[in-house]
């Protein structure tokens, strides 16, 4: 098991070293046994005849007895940590995470939005409120022992607290199609204050920021990088730069000029042009960025230049 | 014996003989070779996935290729390898044999459960070359009802394959209840008969609600009925348990049977009397029954109510008795036996290895809190091919080793089969006990590409395999060449005592000369000794 | 499969006796309905919650089944059972002539059965209540109302396929019925497709309160 | 060697023309009672009725009550684990959301088919109309749950 880093972690831990240890005493007894009678009772001889003893009411009743008082135990241990896994306690902090493919989106309460990375405070229980866009997802944190199933057009819950500062993986864990095994983030584990300024920079859109300037940041912060290079090689999706002003085909065989609307609606309605030789897999980015966002984005991209 | 008369495999001659047979052992016959040349696909995909990933990234083959690849390595083991694998080809084989009957009750149905089989197999062969599948082989809504891939022809195939199970499984509930040579009592039948018997139950009442779960993923995927699809109103959730309801009770068809064949290697190679016969056979009952409870632990995660978890985490562990009854039940009986490690009694051994670590790893797994982290990492990877890959397949091939001479009439090299075994042994339990570790560090399972720091377990993995597939190599080899220039095999090769060693290898068509009458029990080694040739 | 001298032509070298075989037969028909009731199983399962999901909505969309036609296929149906176990119990006594006449009734009924279906089925096309994305009837309220008819199509679909299997089961019988392969003595095979049809007739019973009764 | 002698119960012709006749008069029973407003009492009528008639299918038409009991066995355990299926599915889709109430209904209840146009154009759903789909108050009545 990787060290565990939420509160739960060690409830599961050992549970997990309970089952671990009871199986190896177990398997022991069930191969050091098997080893011992084979060479014990290795033939020797021409066959002859065996003893014929059928059963043994003490002893069956003694192999039957008790695993099921162990198994009965793991049942219960199990069942007591799971509700404290599913049951949030109620002055948890809010956060609604969207699986889409191929990424994690994060809406904070106070309007901020990260994609593929999910911060959090120390210390304090975190209510996930999850859902999907499209297919089903699963969102697993190894180091906290917790996953959920992303369901589209339902919610799911779960929650962690984290006690110490730190980055840990974010998994998906369902399997939801090509880049399935990309589709992965980090959570971020970050002190109350350090916290706290965070969301406010991140929620007041770029302020002090050039255009141009605050666009690149979105362009890493957005996951856009996940799928586009800048500097002139195929990804995912078409490298982006020199990509303005220029005319570009299609896969339905036409050719577009890209202007600003053209940028603008391939970050917002993705599918509606569709580059010739991709697929079309690029999330729609509407309602995740807001005006300035999108605007900061196009100015960004038009600056690219040609390599 | 009688002088050799004409066997089953002489008489009657010819290619038309054999399409057109009606004979239990030659349909056996030809489903183990169908089956053996899926599980043969199946291995050679396995070996593309793990050269794939030795290391993280693309090595030779890209992400969509990659997730088509494990989709079909898992319907092709699931669907054409392990479910027909020990019931419609050894079980044919023996079972009448096993019974003193002549054949099973209706051949026809027989004749007709391999055509199936071939044409559900053509389905899905016809669907991995034309667009082959992406989804994983359980087939999850929304994702198979969107994929591009060549999902409704596969669902087909699965849908039809699914009638060649039922087929065969209606025939052999037929047979055990009716068709019992004189004597043969319901308590003198060989426990392998008893594990048919409680697979045929499962068979019977799980698979047509995978019929119907099919019809209506492709009608969802057609029509856009709206029953799983979330999007038209649906429960993808709805979807699951529809599809673990056939599902988990299917791991129970493939595992059932194995333990029957245990049953009789342990009996026979310690030349003694089975320990607790009718435990035994009562807990394969009680398997069957109970498998049908507990679907919901593929679920724990899913989305699926806390009471429903809670239920299914408990009756989980209701079956995990049971088998535990049966691994003491078969170490009980070697106690004060006379012990001969041929190789079928190789893989009998093996498979209380691998099956008890497999089987105990599933305990973890029901286990509400740990199943949470645990699901779909390769933990769960490393349980199933413990329990199917090291229960099943060590059964199968057991039963393979140890049913052959009566197959074919010929031995094969004792001393190849030793080192094969070992190397498959070994092999397997490098593949897949390093998965454990890698699962419970978090790697999720259907990764195409995975973090740096699971790269070594990964390659140790990988390396594993190859010495698997090297096991498999030679046992493909040496079982063919012994087709060929094998030693002539004698009508008992092991001394057992079951009913099918009483009539010559290979058997004449009609199985026995004139009717055959039970004289003892099966593991009656106390009182009967026969010998061995 | 050749038969041996002392034996009756219809009875197959693997079994020891007629009663044996047809004991053999009974018990795998009765299998193999055992699978058909859960093959059907599983649309019962969907029936059961979708309709605890959204009551209202069930309720308002059965309204438009047709319950006159619903009753008539149902006397339909019923009476089809009524001349099948006829046509086995003339033929148990060795009446073949009369049997006759009630397989052919039977089939005769199955055949009204399906008309009248057809019926249904074409004006709810015509209304737009088809499965799914095809659905584009407006009045029903409630939420979802084309899963109704969704489940509506799977379950009389379903079972229609089983009319039409039964149809050609009982054709078949018919067929070496008027052969005379069989007699008071064999009749196995009509006594199988009895079984069946009467099992699409049993669950034509469940279905018809389930669909057009109470929605 | 005529075997039917001591096999086959042959049941009178009148048996089978009254069970007919208690399946006419039990479906125009059951006809009737859906008129009448029972609330769920309805369903149980409906079902009590079906079994009714679908036992004496099987019983006379089907000649199980003349049989050998494993027959009966096989029909019954059919309809056991067909219960298994239901009851254990119900355990889920009945409780969902138990231990908070958002997890409890779809988070927009209305299908694909029944949204605005422009919604469905834009194929995959997006987040504007899923938000607007939460603030939407789910509706009650239409979910089912108690
Ligand atoms: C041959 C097939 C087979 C068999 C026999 C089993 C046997 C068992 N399985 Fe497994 N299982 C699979 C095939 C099989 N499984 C497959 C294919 C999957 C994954 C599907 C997918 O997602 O793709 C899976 C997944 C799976 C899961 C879901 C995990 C997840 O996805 O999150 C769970 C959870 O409970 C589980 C549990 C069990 C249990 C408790 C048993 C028990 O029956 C085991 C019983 C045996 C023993 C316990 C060992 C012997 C006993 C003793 C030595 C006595 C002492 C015992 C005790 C103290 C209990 N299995
Ligand atoms: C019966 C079932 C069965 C069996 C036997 C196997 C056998 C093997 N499996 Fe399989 N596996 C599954 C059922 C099975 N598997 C299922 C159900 C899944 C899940 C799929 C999903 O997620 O949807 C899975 C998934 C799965 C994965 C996970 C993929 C992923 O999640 O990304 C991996 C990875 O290592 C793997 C590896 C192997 C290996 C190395 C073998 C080896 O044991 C194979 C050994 C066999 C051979 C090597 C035979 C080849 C023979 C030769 C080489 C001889 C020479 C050939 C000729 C002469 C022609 N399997
Ligand atoms: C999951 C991968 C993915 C992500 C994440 C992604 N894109 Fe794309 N994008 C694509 C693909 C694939 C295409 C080409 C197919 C198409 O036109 O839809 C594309 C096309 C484009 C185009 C048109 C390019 C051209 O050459 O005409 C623009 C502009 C663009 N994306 C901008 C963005 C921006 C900005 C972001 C982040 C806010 C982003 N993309 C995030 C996959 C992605
Ligand atoms: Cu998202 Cu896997
Ligand atoms: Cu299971």
């Amino acid at each position: 098991m990787p060290p565990g880093k939420s509160t739960i972690a060690s409830d599961v831990d050992s549970l997990f070293n309970f089952i671990l240890y009871g199986s190896t005493v177990l398997f022991l007894i069930v191969v050091i046994g098997m080893i011992y009678f084979v060479v014990k009772y290795r033939a020797k001889e021409k066959d002859k005849l065996t003893s014929g003893v059928s059963h043994n009411l003490k002893l069956e009743l003694l192999w039957s007895i008790i695993p099921t008082i162990l198994v009965i135990i793991v049942f219960f241990w199990g069942f007591r940590v799971y509700l404290k896994m599913y049951v949030p306690p109620r002055d948890a902090y809010e956060i609604k995470v969207t699986g889409q493919r191929w990424s994690w989106v994060f809406d904070y309460p106070n309007g901020a939005t990260t994609i593929g990375e999910l911060n959090v405070p120390r210390g304090k229980p975190v209510k996930l409120l999850i859902s999907s866009k499209d297919v089903i997802h699963s969102f697993y944190i190894p180091d906290f022992r917790i996953k959920m199933d992303a369901l589209p057009n339902r919610y799911t819950v779960t929650w962690f607290e984290a006690p110490e500062p730190g980055g840990h993986n974010l998994f998906c864990a369902e399997y939801c199609g090509t880049s399935h095994s990309g589709m992965i983030g980090r959570v971020n584990v970050l002190g109350e204050r350090e916290f706290n300024d965070w969301l406010e920079s991140s929620a007041s859109f770029g302020e002090g920021l050039s255009l141009e300037d605050y666009g690149e940041q979105l362009f890493t912060q957005k996951a856009c990088v996940t799928c586009h290079n800048i500097n002139g090689k195929a990804h995912t999706g078409p490298p982006l730069n020199g990509i303005y002003n220029v005319k570009i085909n299609m896969a339905d065989g036409s050719l577009v000029l890209s202007d600003e609307n053209y940028i603008r609606e391939s970050i917002l309605n993705p599918q509606a042009k569709i580059v010739a030789g991709y697929q079309p897999v690029m999330p729609t980015f509407q309602g995740i960025l807001n005006d300035r966002q999108i605007d900061a984005l196009v100015a960004y991209i038009k600056s690219l230049e040609k390599k | 014996m009688s002088t050799a008369q004409a066997n089953y495999l002489q008489y009657p001659k010819g290619l038309k003989s054999w399409l057109f047979t009606l004979d239990h052992k030659r349909i056996g016959i030809m489903y183990l070779a169908a089956i053996m040349a899926f599980f043969l696909l199946g291995g050679l995909l396995a070996m593309i996935i793990r050269l794939e990933l030795f290391t993280p990234g693309e090595d030779f083959i890209g992400a969509d290729t990659y997730n088509q690849m494990f989709t079909l390595h898992g319907a092709i083991m699931i669907f054409l390898f392990i479910i027909p694998s020990i019931p419609a080809a050894l079980g044919n084989f023996v079972l009448p044999q096993m019974l003193g009957a002549k054949d099973v009750a209706f051949p026809r149905l027989n004749l007709a459960s391999w055509y199936v089989y071939i044409l559900g197999s053509l389905f899905a062969l016809y669907s991995i070359f034309s667009k082959a599948v992406d989804t994983g082989w359980t087939f999850y809504t929304p994702y198979s009802t969107e994929s591009q891939t060549a999902v409704i022809s596969m669902t087909l195939g699965v849908f039809i394959l699914g009638f060649s199970s039922i087929f065969t499984g209606m025939n052999f509930i037929v047979t055990i209840h009716k068709l019992r040579a004189p004597g043969m009592t319901w308590y003198k039948m060989p426990l392998f008969v008893w594990g048919l018997y409680a697979t045929a139950i499962i068979q019977v009442l799980a698979t047509p609600v995978l019929a119907i779960t099919l019809v209506l993923l492709i009608m969802e995927r057609a029509f856009g009925i709206g029953i799983f699809d979330p999007a038209m109103g649906g429960d993808p959730v709805l979807y699951q348990h529809f599809f673990w309801f056939y599902s988990h009770p299917a791991v129970y068809i493939m595992i059932l049977p194995g333990m029957g064949i245990i049953s009789e290697l342990i009996s026979t190679f310690s030349h003694k009397k089975i320990f607790g016969y009718k435990a035994i056979a009562f807990s394969s009952l009680a398997i069957a029954l109970v498998s049908f409870l507990v679907w919901g632990h593929h679920m724990f995660t899913s989305g699926q109510s806390e009471l429903a978890a809670t239920i299914f985490s408990f009756l989980t562990f209701m079956v995990g008795i049971p088998s535990g009854i049966k691994v003491f039940n078969w170490l009980a009986t070697m106690y004060k036996g006379q012990i001969r490690l041929d190789t079928p009694m190789l893989y009998a051994l093996s498979f209380l290895f691998l099956f008890t670590i497999g089987g105990l790893t599933g305990i973890f797994l029901g286990a509400l809190a740990v199943d949470v982290h645990l699901h779909d990492t390769y933990f769960i990877v490393a349980h199933f091919h413990y329990v199917m890959m090291g229960g099943t397949v060590m059964a199968f091939l057991g039963g393979i080793h140890f049913w052959w001479p009566k197959m074919f009439g010929r031995m094969y090299s004792e001393a190849w089969a030793k080192i094969s075994v070992a190397l498959i042994f070994v092999g397997f339990n490098m593949t897949f006990f390093t998965q454990f570790i890698l699962g419970s560090k978090g790697m999720p399972r259907r990764y195409y590409n995975y973090l740096d720091q699971y790269q070594p377990l990964h390659a140790f993995s990988s390396i594993g395999s190859w010495i698997l597939g090297l096991g498999f190599l030679v046992m493909v080899i040496y079982l063919l060449m012994s087709l060929k220039n094998g030693k002539k095999a004698p009508a008992n090769p092991w001394g057992s005592l079951t009913m099918e060693w009483e009539t010559q290898s290979p058997p004449i068509p009609e199985n026995f000369p004139g009717n055959p009458v039970l004289t003892h029990g099966p593991y009656d080694y106390d009182k009967v000794l026969v010998e061995r040739g | 499969m050749t038969s041996h001298d002392a034996h009756p032509a219809h009875l197959a070298h693997h079994f020891s006796d007629v009663e044996q075989q047809q004991d053999s037969a009974k018990l795998g028909m009765w299998i193999f309905l055992l699978t058909e009731i859960l093959l059907f199983g599983g649309l019962f399962v969907a029936y059961a919650i979708f309709r605890a999901w959204n009551p209202d909505m069930f309720y308002n969309a059965h309204q438009y089944l047709s319950i006159p036609m619903g009753t008539l296929n149902t006397f339909v149906l019923i009476t089809s059972s009524l001349t099948m176990a006829l046509a086995i119990r003339f033929m148990q006594v060795g009446d073949k002539s009369k049997a006759v006449i009630n397989l052919w009734l039977t089939l005769m009924f199955a055949a009204i059965f399906l008309v009248v279906k057809y019926f249904e089925y074409s004006h709810k096309f015509h209304l737009g209540q088809l499965p799914g994305e095809y659905y584009t009837f407006q009045g029903v309220e409630g939420t979802n109302p084309h899963i109704f008819f969704s489940i509506y199509f799977a379950m009389t679909g379903l079972h229609g396929i089983h009319v039409i299997a039964g149809m050609i089961a009982i054709g078949w019988v018919l067929k070496r019925t008027l052969n005379n392969e069989f007699s008071a003595d064999y009749y196995t095979p009509m006594e199988m497709t009895g079984l069946y049809w009467h099992l699409v007739d049993l669950i034509w019973i469940f279905l018809f309160p389930l669909l057009y009764l109470i929605g | 060697m005529t075997a039917h002698e001591h096999k086959h119960h042959i049941v009178p012709l009148s048996t089978y023309f009254s069970v007919a006749t208690a399946l006419f008069i039990l479906t125009i029973v059951t006809v009737w009672v859906a008129s009448v407003h029972l609330g769920s009492w309805n369903m149980v009528v409906a079902l009590l009725v079906a079994a009714t008639k679908g036992s004496l299918v099987a019983l006379i038409f089907m000649h199980l009550r003349y049989e050998k009991k494993i027959l009966a066995v096989v029909f019954v355990g059919a309809l056991a684990f067909l219960a298994i299926f239901i009851i254990f599915t119900m355990f889920d889709t009945m409780t969902r959301g138990e231990l908070g109430s958002e997890v409890r209904h779809p988070i927009n209840p209305a299908a694909r088919i029944y949204q605005m146009p422009a919604a469905v154009a834009a194929d995959s759903m997006s987040v504007d109309s899923m938000a607007n789909a939460i603030d939407s108050t789910v509706s009650k009545e239409q979910s089912g749950h108690e």
